[in-house]
């Protein structure tokens, strides 16, 4: 006889997979339904060329050498004469091999200028792995998928940029007040200092609700761009000419 | 008649082509069919990973079993001789790739114990947050995969269905859903997204009562009993000449946790329970799994409730550099003590590191567990002495 | 096999024939390394590949369609895989599931690793990712089935010729695709 | 008696018209078997299963066909050439033959045996000669040991199979399986309430029914193919077409004993015990037609249910080991078996 008889443990199990039947699966069905991902998820790494100055420090921390850059140097004519001309690297080549990385995003930390950013985008499969290397059109492109970082954890210490940029506006904010209260007597001249400030302001106020601008959006999926960039796009094409239109009217109504 | 028709000779390796098959005759017309030798891997469903255990049988029983390591060997400690602190930390949460937060932690822990660094405590608290439940995903694993080889296959769906959850909540801090490289020397990259500890309370109050479930459908399965008691029985002094640790160790009675007796991190702050078993066979080893995962919710909450505010990190000059000498640290892995032997010359690369894991030791212990049992009884064995093929090669 | 391999089927014929290939893939999972543990969570309760057609059920070669190889791969377990996927029946397509068999990934400069596993078995699709997340495998396996759906056997049999790996120590090492200039 | 609805008067064109049937039956029944397991497994375990091959997947089992007519046939070079092509047919063909004479609606079975019973469990223990030269003729270690796994055990569980059927017949006073319906219609417990066997008998049909799932090898009976030990068992080697027929016979297989065990126990075709089907006719279709499909349409659903609980159990225990199974089936199955024999001629003789 085997160690034990048959006992409720048997029914238990059985009454356990009926329970799970008769309840919703838990699939999400991916190629209909898309992930929502964190922002922080390694997916793939986005390049905002722009940033780039190329000191390499990317290429050099990289564990596995698979990022591969070209530039050369530049020479910049001097802005007034006789002073002496100036190089600078101009970037040629920005590839990364994502057949090799290891997504450890070491080269996104080191990067001093914010150059390198993370996007959670992972559809980028391919019948070829000459592909996986994607140049710098490709990996700009990758920038319209990026998120903004995610708000940290209550009791976490800011990041130095965030806390430095905070404790600056509030100097700024304290001295546009004493200024105001000191320039209160001479009204024509504080009247022209607050115009800078308020001028913002009010842009600052324009709130537009985020769409999708479906015109641009099927353009670009008619170019070939994925879903999700064409996304960002059309959402960002749509703030933008909201924002001028409302921005228009207020002008107009003034 | 000859003496001997064919002998499975010297210079043919265990298991080699031929080897098995062959009949050998001795004697005056004796026949005597030699054990059947069979190799279950490298590649084999019951090994969960390359594992190759090269067995001798005697109708179903095992007469002599070999495992053969080496087939997932990637020479982690040479290459760990040729990066950087920040790239080794990278790297070495692939070994056991199960339990990459541990990993990545001991490596970390012996290199700010050699520089004598001080860690933000909220650091080293996210740290235990993190190190437990790595820790839940690492253990839900072997109960879905040990169901799976004794013929079970639902549990290694709802085990995975949890493993999910705790993988979307682990890549919402680190962004990564295996391999989070979370740690930094120093403390960790960067602080907890917003909402992580909420949903990290919430999870640990599902993960309890899926446990349950897990409970109904295997624990109390009088077929699972009956497949895996007295099974597999590790006697505990055989588990320590063996080196045997972690829920494999516990089952057999011996309490040996790095985290009570030689507490890192903030462990000493925090209750921790080390489930241990009675008599050490595969049903104690599954239970103990089970018990522990309880028990790291049990921590994680704790952790919840304690969890102080603060910078997660230290300053550092951009290149690392361990002062010169050489350092131990063991820290309790999901699957038992693993050990970080850093040597240094000063250099921003160790001079070698050698790693002590946990895996190699289980597993050394494998010949001993499999003599004389049945092949389904070997699988039962297989499965509950708790190893990631990556961590014995390494 | 059979005649489809040699001679051009009506197209109505293909269609269904490609069809059944496509929505059948019995998967040998190879699984290896990290990346084994993403595979297994892509057939478990939340991705659920079986929906896709991808059948785990074959539990050795000879009865699989797919062979998923996710891991690293190294110079010992190399002569396996190249067995496993001989001992597979043709037609079979190969997915490369992660950097380690894509290119090695992390252990680029390691002694004992195969760079890349196309250099013993001619890989179909390559998964970026280390590992890659489930959602990328699927993503795979429907570029999978894309091409299968407007395959060719016949084509697809004789390229098989011209889309022989690169032996590791032999063959000719500039027609690997890394070693292409670009 | 009623006569089959297919007995014309051409001898040759009745014939033709119930292998037609029956390798229709055999082709679509274990498709829909299959179905449901990929179905039911996958929520059983908070899956969806097949989805993308038609609507909800139903062209996944199709699809499997499709592409297992296109896979290359390989035969291993040590294989043993024609045993090993001609052991798919053997294992196949059992399956199909039992279909010939069990009675799936009124009229609806291609020839009533006087030995019906008989002949059904004497067919079926063939198949495991086609498992055995499987196992042997391919050259594996795995291979090997699956197929004398799984002719011990086919051993050990065909005893308890043919004890608890045997007291059936003792019961029903036949060996016809047609005989065995109407007897269970016409069974009155205490001469009032009427009842199918299953519960006078519901030892014999406990029986009955673990032992086929050991005889089908479904889990937790499964070890000639448990696929963490021996991969999967007699089949190892095969590829193509040939695989194909062994899961073929596999899923007839499970339709056959659950049409089995709904015909020896659980009334056959009549819905519910002591009520007829109905027989009156619906526009152009005869009472009697109608009849047939209904009373298939309602033994579908119990093989169906029975199958249920096979996939049920899958999804649920593990397996158990070999020594154990056949602990069960000689110290308990056997004795049992018996023992339930013996009560039910106590009864028989007494009543």
């Amino acid at each position: 006889m085997p160690a034990t008889l048959p006992q409720i443990g048997l029914l238990k199990g059985l009454a356990l997979t009926l329970k799970t039947m008769l309840k919703p699966a838990t699939t999400a069905q991916y190629p209909h339904v898309k992930p929502a991902l964190p922002p922080r998820s390694r997916g793939v790494i986005a390049l905002m060329e722009e940033n780039c100055t190329v000191c390499m420090l990317c290429a050099r921390e990289c564990p596995d050498w698979c990022i591969y850059i070209d530039s050369h140097k530049e020479v910049v004519p001097p802005k007034d004469e006789g002073a002496r001309a100036r190089t600078r690297n101009v970037l040629d080549r920005f590839a990364i091999d994502f057949a090799l990385c290891m997504y450890c995003g070491i080269c996104i930390e080191v990067c001093p200028f914010d150059a390198l950013f993370w996007s959670p985008e992972f559809e980028y499969s391919t019948y070829s792995i000459r592909e996986l290397t994607h140049e710098k059109e490709q990996l700009r492109a990758w920038m319209d998928t990026v998120p903004a970082p995610p708000e940290l954890e209550v009791g976490a210490e800011l990041p130095k940029e965030i806390a430095d940029g905070l404790a600056a506006a509030r100097k700024a904010a304290e001295q546009a007040s004493a200024a105001v209260t000191a320039a209160a007597d001479a009204a024509p001249a504080a009247a022209k200092e607050g115009a800078g400030p308020t001028a913002t302001a009010v842009e600052e106020d324009i709130h537009v609700e985020v769409q999708i601008d479906q015109a641009v959006f099927d353009q670009l999926i008619a170019e070939g761009k994925t879903e999700r960039v064409a996304r960002a796009k059309a959402k960002a094409a749509y703030v933008r000419a909201e924002k001028a239109r409302i921005r228009a009217e207020r002008e107009s109504g003034q | 008649m000859t003496d001997t028709l064919l002998r499975p000779g010297s210079g043919m390796l265990p298991g080699g082509p031929g080897e098995g098959m062959l009949v050998e005759v001795r004697g005056e017309g004796e026949l005597r069919t030699q054990d059947m030798n069979l190799n279950i891997g490298p590649q084999h469903p019951a090994t969960h990973g390359v594992l190759r255990v090269v067995i001798d049988l005697d109708g179903e029983k095992i007469v002599r079993a070999t495992p053969v390591i080496g087939y997932m060997h990637r020479g982690f400690e040479k290459l760990a001789e040729a990066r950087d602190y920040r790239q080794i930390i990278a790297l070495v949460n692939r070994h056991d790739w199960l339990s990459a937060f541990c990993n990545e932690l001991g490596v970390a822990l012996a290199v700010e114990r050699m520089m004598e660094l001080e860690v933000p405590d909220r650091a080293e608290w996210i740290r235990v947050l993190m190190a437990e439940w790595n820790r839940v995903l690492n253990h839900l694993m072997f109960v879905g995969s040990f169901g799976l080889e004794l013929g079970a296959i639902t549990p290694v769906f709802f085990a995975f269905r949890e493993r999910e959850d705790i993988q979307g909540l682990m890549e919402s801090a680190t962004g990564g859903r295996l391999h989070f490289t979370y740690t930094r020397v120093g403390g960790l990259k960067e602080d907890l997204p917003r909402g992580f500890l909420a949903a990290s309370a919430k999870m640990t109050r599902n993960v309890r009562v899926r446990n349950s479930e897990y409970r109904d459908l295997l624990e109390g399965n009088e077929i699972f009993k009956a497949r895996t008691r007295k099974v597999g029985i590790l006697p505990p002094d055989v588990a320590l000449d063996y080196g045997v640790s972690g829920p494999t160790l516990h089952a057999t009675g011996i309490a040996e946790d790095a985290r009570v007796t030689e507490p890192y991190c903030r462990y000493d702050k925090v209750n921790v329970h080390v489930p241990v078993g009675a008599t050490g066979d595969s049903y104690d080893r599954f239970q103990i799994l089970l018990a522990r995962i309880d028990a790291s919710l049990d921590i994680i909450d704790q952790v919840l409730d304690n969890i102080p505010p603060g910078p997660v990190n230290v300053k550092l000059p951009k290149i690392v550099k361990a002062p010169e000498g050489e350092i131990y640290v063991r820290t309790e892995n999901p699957l038992g003590q693993g050990g970080y032997y850093l040597v240094s010359d000063g250099k921003k690369n160790p001079w070698r590191l050698k790693m002590r894991t946990p895996s190699f030791n289980n597993i050394s212990a494998m010949s001993y567990l499999l003599k004389d049992q049945l092949l389904s009884d070997m699988i039962a064995i297989l499965g509950s002495v708790f190893f990631v093929v990556g961590d014995v090669d390494r | 096999m059979g005649l489809n391999d040699q001679v051009e089927v009506p197209r109505p014929v293909k269609f269904i024939l490609n069809w059944g290939r496509k929505y059948s893939l019995w998967v040998f999972n190879f699984g290896l390394a990290c990346c084994a543990i993403e595979f297994i969570a892509t057939s478990a309760a939340r991705h659920d590949f079986i929906r896709l057609g991808v059948i785990p059920f074959a539990h050795g070669p000879r009865q699989a369609d797919l062979l998923i190889v996710a891991g690293t791969l190294t110079d010992k377990m190399a002569p396996a895989i190249k067995r496993l996927y001989d001992q597979m029946p043709e037609p079979k397509y190969v997915i490369s599931f992660g950097s380690c068999s894509n290119c090695g990934g992390p252990y680029w400069d390691s002694y004992s690793v195969t760079k890349g596993v196309d250099q013993i078995i001619p890989v179909d699709i390559y998964v970026p990712g280390c590992p890659p997340r489930p959602e990328a495998l699927l993503e795979g396996i429907i570029k999978l089935q894309e091409m299968i759906q407007g395959e060719s056997l016949k084509d697809r049999y004789a390229a098989q010729a011209a889309r022989q790996p690169i032996v590791v120590g032999g063959g000719d090492p500039t027609r690997h695709p890394r070693n292409d200039p670009m | 008696m009623t006569e089959s609805l297919l007995a014309l008067d051409n001898v040759w064109l009745a014939l033709l018209l119930k292998v037609a049937a029956i390798v229709g039956f055999f082709l679509v029944a274990p498709l829909v078997i299959g179905y449901i397991e990929h179905k039911g497994l996958a929520h059983m375990q908070a899956r969806l299963g097949p989805m993308e091959a038609a609507f909800h997947g139903i062209g996944q089992l199709p699809a499997d066909g499709i592409k297992f007519i296109q896979k290359e046939d390989i035969i291993p070079a040590n294989a043993d050439k024609w045993v090993f092509s001609l052991a798919p047919g053997v294992a196949l063909v059992p399956a199909m033959v039992i279909l010939a004479v069990i009675p799936l609606g009124p009229g609806l079975w291609a020839e009533d045996l006087d030995t019906g019973v008989f002949f059904a469990l004497a067919v079926s223990s063939v198949s495991v000669i086609g498992i055995l030269m499987a196992a042997w003729s391919s050259a594996s270690k795995y291979s090997l040991m699956g197929g004398i796994r799984a002719a011990a055990q086919l051993i050990a569980y065909e005893l308890p199979l043919v004890l608890g059927a045997a007291a059936v017949v003792l019961q029903a006073g036949t060996m016809s399986l047609v005989g065995i319906v109407e007897a269970q219609n016409d069974f009155r417990i205490l001469g009032v309430v009427p009842m199918w066997f299953v519960l006078p008998q519901a030892l014999g049909f406990l029986l009955f029914f673990v032992a086929s799932l050991a005889e089908l090898s479904r889990p937790p009976f499964d070890m000639p193919i448990a696929d963490s030990e021996l991969i999967f068992g007699h089949m190892t080697e095969y590829t193509g077409l040939r695989y194909a027929f062994f899961m073929l016979a596999e899923y007839a297989g499970i339709v056959v004993l659950s049409a089995l065990a709904v015909v020896l126990f659980l009334g056959g075709w009549y819905p519910l015990p002591g009520v007829g089907l109905p027989s009156f006719d619906v526009l152009f279709l005869p009472g009697e037609v109608v009849a047939a499909l209904a009373g298939f349409a309602v033994t579908m659903g119990k093989i169906v249910a029975l199958a249920f609980v096979m996939i049920w159990f899958r999804a649920t225990f593990p397996r158990l080991r070999e020594d154990q199974l056949q602990r069960i089936s000689w110290l308990a199955f056997i004795p049992l078996a018996i023992l339930n024999i013996v009560v039910v001629a106590v009864f028989k003789v007494v009543a």
